[in-house]
């Protein structure tokens, strides 16, 4: 029996233990007519050899594009080591350790991924993850309205240079706790959202504002000044960052004078393939004074018995499985294994490594954009500073553009044109570290043919 | 000694990045960073080697018996990850054009079916990110349910007593009050309460069946019926199919909404926490309100259900769609098992729970529900062994790792003192379940004649029992010593 | 630097302890006009992420064919756990267990294995592994040698019908130890070795015979027979056997009425995939009574200090590192790792999984069999029984056919005629238990178009 | 607890194989097995955790400093496992055509030409299957090049007293006599010695350079000249090529035939016990005897040669094409470390041994060549402690199995006694060597102040000190509970 070592003469001397005539007699407490009759959906069980078969066909049903579309996942180089280590057995199948003495290995794990995205985000703590970036954005708005005791509002100042699923998922998740998700535009010169957008959507009572460095269209924020300008206003500032961008880009935790209180975004480009969508996971720090607010996981370094250091599950006493209906989230599993991935992932590049990695996605990306715009009728749409992604209108619609690369293996980027019709034709594109010149410049070829 | 303590300053992973650094000189000095991230350097092989050496201080699936109550950890096939990680799934952009990604939508399209199935819902979502996050959704639409018909004042959520802590913790997330249900000792929900809770406000009610306790709950229909006439709905949380798989089905008993942990029944890997998948099955009334996206077929193609096909949905629970590889694993590990392997699951993991029960029972402890038969799970209470010989639950608990076994999960349900939560799961073989229950009998023993051994247990892992009380108080949550040298 | 963790202080502080000036100075007692130039044909480095790119286009440049061809390597189902845990660190990147005591992991196993071993083969003994099939032919026929005191010959009587390159590479090994093997041909009707052919080539004084089960045509040899013969004339007999065809035939321990003396082949049936050619193992297994005369590692179970069971590397004095050039066989690394993976194979399948998996090599070959000998021009070769592999006669050359074929991505069988030209066109077919209906029809489909 | 003890009849890994048995009663009964054999009966996941905790009981360079000379435990990429695992090499049957192999075959031709390169050979054959086998491969072809010469009489291969076992084996097993030439104290040959013994009956020279003493032979030129000049020829071990690629090439040397072991310098696992790869270079004269295959380029296209081609080859050393899987292993890591790494391997590795050997000395250790530059590795000789404390250089070497290290070799070379051959490679970092000084340091004050502590270890290990002459005298090969109940 599939996955089950039980003999016949095991069974036997089993139900005789219980004293059960026959496995059927364990299930007697069920009513009769309530017994399910044979399943009808699920198809007869397969050997590996058969699965096999069908599963390398249904990835072979996948062609191997080449990819220029980022929008929040992105085609990075991981060693090969990461993922051989991470799916070691006792890591991969272990439970969230409960058990601290015999889940060291975890426990340290934990802890040192919190001390490299403190390090990376330079703010004072971090969690063991939230599910993704996404859902990370929406516990950082949970966090900040119980966080801010000095705001009453529970308005929450969202531009809309925020990634737009991250946006509709922080909807879905706060909507019944009656907080509101104010947008803010932005400039459409620039393609990002000036200090004065933001105070004029201000009012008088703001809980906290969103920004997203770089921007959903790879543009650079002013998040010096709007951090200040928040600050000064009791407003906590939420930061959503790519944190491989943070090997190069100035840390959330010193934006302005006192750095954000919140950090987030999603882990997937330090070490979790694309895969299809996940899993990815949402890292999320926040400032000593907001620790209390912390939703999920948290490890804690302590000592044992013989004064041994050794790591524990820590202020459990937010989570769900101690304080229930008034606990800091609902979360309970997490996304440990990308955790795991992730930290050998940065352990093994380190800074250096990240950022080389990311000076390499945004050089590839400039000279992507270079080539692209030099197309007729292609264009920039915007006037800044970007970082390793960016928007470019197309005289034609974005969406025919898109198919007919595709038909070429080419993934050409983003459409915009659904989430942000104000642009017109307008696509995404980014050009990691994977991109070779060649890669780039079959796209502008492919590109300047399907636009002639 | 942390990675951090392998680290000097210029060491690193030197293939595993470009050769040179790009210029970025673009970017204006004050976008960019004025200290470099305070990472380890290391080299490949010390990462190997920390992580490597790391990964062997944890107990697992892979190494240990560990019949962790409510969490089924049973074997995680080896081919189903193997498979999920085949390039071909591994680099495939989650926007990807739907004509290029109909293999992995096939699957995702057939998982849903096959969890409509085996648990007797009309639709089912994949989006959910855990089990959490699915009641999450399941709650919503409860939620969702009662706005579009106008029916507003349904404030409160009713849960057992017994519930999983995720239970009310979602409730309060929806923006809904919660009320407890007790919970009789012979595990039941205590039926004249349910009745005395329910009225106008009542939006719903999460209930797991088999309950925590470990017993399939008798009354169901009856409760259903409360609960309906009532005006509320009747959320499953099906954490835990584990004992009914192919044998009853949710849907049949009444439920409306459900989610299922796939990381548990459907055998994808806990990861040491995560990632899991929190797939939710509605009845028909409440399919407008599924999270997005879901997979559909049209004719041979496959493709996703958005906004504009279910504008009543609750919306997105993610960036893209959830844990698409842990969906990939239990969509294998579903095939596998086939339809008669799904019966055979449900007969086996409620053998071994029974046999580890009544050995339990001979052997002289005291269980929680002692008359009833046990699902995938059931109960020992320690309490006269912490009243008599001081010993606790917990140090049993820490005893049994120095025996070579996981722990039970100690102290949940809540309901009952000192307790062990046991499930031993259909994939272990009787030598586990008696040598687990050897080593209880043992120390047992060894609390009569020594109850200090017992509390000062464990003494063969990495550490001795660790301090919590200080871990919580002096609060060290990340490396300080930041500063590489 | 790739692989190297030194720090520029560090090389600084290791050079002073040395007392040198720089690196260059370590290397100052190799005559200077001897130091190398830089490198011409060795091109730069690569990072793994250029690498990666290059071995997977390199891999993609090979089609994924249906693969009916076997002749000593084959395609079988290998459950996904097997390499998985065969390629763990501890495993993969280990020495020979020379430390018992921080190798009981290796040890072990390779006891397990050879326990494995003993089982299938019905033999006394088994060592830790030959480099292949092929060597532990070589390497058995030179253990007969020894062996054999009764005889003064060293002459070996070798079937044509024994693996064409298992015989040549035994020449290269055993040539130097004038030794002579001498070939003995097979009926051309049955395609086997007829007790009387042995026989003929007898003369007085053989030291051994070698017999393969089933031969390279897939035929089954009269080995009882043959066996009983050779013992009554004091000559020691070898099997050469697919292991995996021991999950059915008879194990050769208990071919005749005593057993075959000295029992090899190559391990790659069990777990091993094709992977181009290697690795693979040969395994060797003998009776007690040739014991000493083993070559390579063999791991026995011993007592420690507190009499605790363990393991050890045994009977060393048969070794190169010991006895030099009175060894038993200069081997010192074997094929370790593919014996573990081989191990935890047989341990997943068990004899009931590996009977399942070569009674369907044997149905789909005698499917495949039935369905291509219809056709027009195609005819079995041989009247007799076979196991898991047969030979067809076809009515156009070979070597075009199958050509022909491969460009129907179809590798159709092996090509005959080079090593037994008096078959005139024929291949050597196999379709093992990966292989399905819909493929063996299609097969059967393509060379009716090929040799219509 | 063996694998076997975990059997029960009936047992199995049931998705593992077709679900039925087919049917062979075309085969008669006399051909067939009559019982079952006797292998284990477990689950698949009894299976996989019995040999994920076996695993652990193993010492390896993912998780140990591993000094052992003469064997080169550097790191091995996992780029290299995971590249050459790729499905496209995996499933490649070795008789696939030309046309469909050109992928992998310009691998291999490139890596003979890397080889041929690095190594100031002629030509390269990656036949061999180890280090042993590529050292067979080359004393035949001297055999063969004698003999196509009609130079019959030469009938003895001389080979230094410090020389592997794996070459006076070899030349017995290529059916020469073996002779052997002193060392002289300094680590370099006895000249005087080697004159003495070459003569008409000499076939040819094996050596090591540097030599399994860890040091440089600096005569090598006068060596090889004096071999050549009684028409002998001369063979480099090239077990260990760390300390030299790039620096020196045995081609310029005068050497005429080479193996190289590609699981030590090239960095191919070592996986307990092999596979290896023990490719074997030649100068120009020796090109027609290469043993086959060997690849060749025309024009675009890849081709092996065979017997056709090369008529004179020594022929087939394995049944296809030796060890590809290790062979694209050695080729990634080459391609990854380039020209410029191939040097930087040399310098590293040289600088890590010089180092350790300062440490030792400076930390009283006498050394077993003192005066001299260590190459990749070099020897401590433990006879003081041995005759002072009664502490032997085996119990030096459990001792540092307790503190967290692997032994170095022992008592090779066998002319040094009491000795540890330390190779530490390029790949460790300095506080791995410092660690090994203090655990030696550490040691020997153990050694002086309670030898039986240190002749008592290892303690800490999964066994103590294992009884090899019990193993040896009271033969057990084989479980013998054979019969599975
Ligand atoms: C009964 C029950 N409900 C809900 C959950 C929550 O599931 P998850 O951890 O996937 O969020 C769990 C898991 O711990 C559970 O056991
Ligand atoms: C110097 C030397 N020569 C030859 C060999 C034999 O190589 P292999 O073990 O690959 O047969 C070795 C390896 O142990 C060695 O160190």
């Amino acid at each position: 029996m599939p996955f089950i070592p039980h003999t016949e003469q095991e069974i036997a001397e089993m139900l005789q233990a219980i004293g059960a005539d026959d496995i059927s007699a364990l299930f007697e407490e069920i009513p009769s007519h309530l017994l399910a009759n044979e399943l009808t959906g699920v198809p007869e069980g397969m050997t590996e050899m058969e699965i096999s078969r069908l599963m390398h066909a249904r990835a072979a049903q996948h062609p191997q594009s080449v990819c220029f579309l980022g929008a929040g996942a992105y085609e990075h180089h991981i060693p090969a080591a990461v993922w051989e280590i991470t799916t070691r057995g006792e890591y991969y199948s272990a439970y969230t350790p409960y058990q601290a003495e015999a889940s060291q290995g975890t426990l340290q794990l934990v802890y040192e991924f919190q001390s490299m995205m403190t390090a990376l985000t330079g703010m004072d703590v971090s969690n063991a993850s939230m599910y993704d970036g996404a859902t990370a954005l929406a516990e950082a708005v949970l966090m900040a309205v119980r966080g801010n005791r000095k705001s009453k509002s529970r308005k929450i100042l969202m531009p809309t240079t925020v990634h737009p699923t991250y946006r509709k998922t922080t909807r879905t998740i706060v909507q019944g706790q009656h907080i509101e998700l104010c947008e803010v535009d932005y400039d459409p010169a620039t393609g990002v959202t000036s200090l004065e957008a933001f105070k004029e959507k201000a009012g008088d009572d703001i809980t906290a504002i969103v920004i997203q460095q770089p921007n959903f269209f790879g543009n650079l924020e002013a998040v010096d000044e709007i951090t200040d300008w928040a600050h000064e206003n009791n407003i906590l500032v939420i930061a959503v960052a790519n944190p491989l961008s943070l090997a190069i880009l100035e840390a959330p935790g010193n934006w302005g004078s006192a750095g954000v209180d919140i950090a987030c975004g999603d882990g997937q480009p330090l070490g979790a393939p694309m895969s299809a969508g996940g899993p990815y996971y949402g890292y999320l720090c926040c400032t000593q004074t907001l620790v209390r607010q912390m939703p999920g996981r948290i490890v804690g370094r302590t000592l044992d018995q013989d004064d041994k250091e050794g790591f524990v599950l820590t202020l459990q006493a937010r989570e769900q499985h101690i304080r229930r209906s008034k606990a800091t989230s609902n979360i309970c599993t997490n996304q440990g294994l990308v955790v795991t991935a992730s930290t050998i992932h940065m352990s093994i590049l380190g800074a250096s490594g990240l950022e080389k990695a990311a000076a390499a996605c945004h050089a590839n990306t400039m000279a992507l954009v270079k080539q692209l715009s030099q197309i007729e009728g292609v264009d920039c749409a915007f006037e800044s500073n970007y970082f390793h992604e960016a928007v470019l209108k197309i005289n034609k619609p974005a969406v025919e553009v898109l198919v007919a690369l595709a038909e070429k293996n080419i993934l050409g980027g983003y459409d915009l044109s659904e989430a942000y019709p104000e642009l017109g034709s307008a696509i995404l594109v980014c050009a990691t570290e994977m991109r070779t010149d060649e890669e780039i410049s079959a796209y502008a070829n492919a590109l300047a043919e399907v636009c002639a | 000694m942390l990675i951090f303590e392998h680290s000097k300053t210029g060491r690193n992973g030197a293939p595993q990045s470009p050769k040179q650094k790009a210029n970025v000189d673009d970017i204006p000095a004050s976008f960019l960073r004025k200290d470099r991230a305070a990472l380890p350097e290391v080299s490949e092989m010390q990462a190997v080697r920390h992580y490597t050496q790391l990964s062997q201080k944890n107990f697992s699936i892979d190494t240990h018996f560990y019949p962790l109550g409510s969490c089924t950890m049973k074997y995680n096939p080896r081919a189903c990850n193997t498979l999920a990680m085949l390039p071909g799934f591994l680099s495939r952009h989650p926007m990807a054009p739907e004509a290029q990604s109909q293999g992995f939508l096939a699957c995702m399209y057939e998982l849903q079916s096959m969890l409509s199935d085996v648990t007797g819902m009309a639709a089912f979502s994949l989006a959910p990110m855990a089990g959490a996050q699915g009641e999450f959704a399941g709650v919503a639409m409860i939620e969702a349910y009662h706005k579009s018909r106008g029916d507003d004042g349904r404030k409160e959520i009713l849960v057992p007593s017994a519930a999983h802590g995720t239970n009310p913790a979602t409730a309060t997330m929806c923006g809904f009050s919660v009320r407890e249900i007790p919970t009789l000792d012979n595990g039941d929900v205590d039926l004249e309460a349910l009745k005395v809770a329910v009225g106008p406000e009542t939006a719903g009610l999460m209930l797991t069946n088999p309950s925590t306790l470990g017993v399939f709950e008798r009354q169901i229909e009856t409760i259903a019926k409360v609960v309906h006439e009532a005006g509320g709905l009747l959320y499953y949380d099906g954490a835990n199919l584990n004992a009914i798989l192919g044998k009853i089905r949710p849907g049949d008993m009444g439920f409306d909404v459900i989610h299922s942990n796939l990381h548990k029944t459907f055998s994808t890997p806990h990861g040491g926490g995560g990632p899991g998948a929190g797939a939710v099955g509605v009845a028909e009334r409440l399919k407008p309100f599924l999270p997005l996206p879901v997979v559909t077929k049209e004719g041979e193609n496959y493709r996703w259900l958005t906004e504009k096909d279910l504008p009543q949905s609750i919306g997105r629970l993610s960036a893209f769609m959830g844990n698409a590889g842990v969906l990939l694993r239990a969509y294998i590990y579903m095939r596998m098992l086939g339809r008669e392997g799904m019966v055979r699951v449900a007969e086996f993991a409620t053998l071994n729970a029974n046999y580890m029960m009544a050995e339990a029972k001979r052997r002289g402890f005291e269980l929680a529900i002692p008359d009833r038969r046990a699902s995938h799970e059931f109960i020992i209470t320690l309490k006269n062994e912490a009243r008599d010989l001081h010993v606790t639950a917990m140090d049993f608990a820490k005893r049994l790792l120095d025996l070579g076994y996981h722990a039970p999960t100690t102290y949940f349900p809540l309901l009952v003192p000192e307790c062990l939560l046991i499930e031993p799961t259909e994939t272990e073989a009787k030598e586990a379940l008696d040598g687990f229950m050897d080593a209880m009998q043992q120390i047992r023993e060894e609390a009569e004649a020594d109850p200090d051994l017992v509390k000062g247990a464990p003494y063969t892992l990495p550490v001795k029992r660790l301090d919590e009380v200080r871990a919580a108080r002096q609060l060290d949550l990340a490396w300080k010593g930041n500063e590489v040298e």
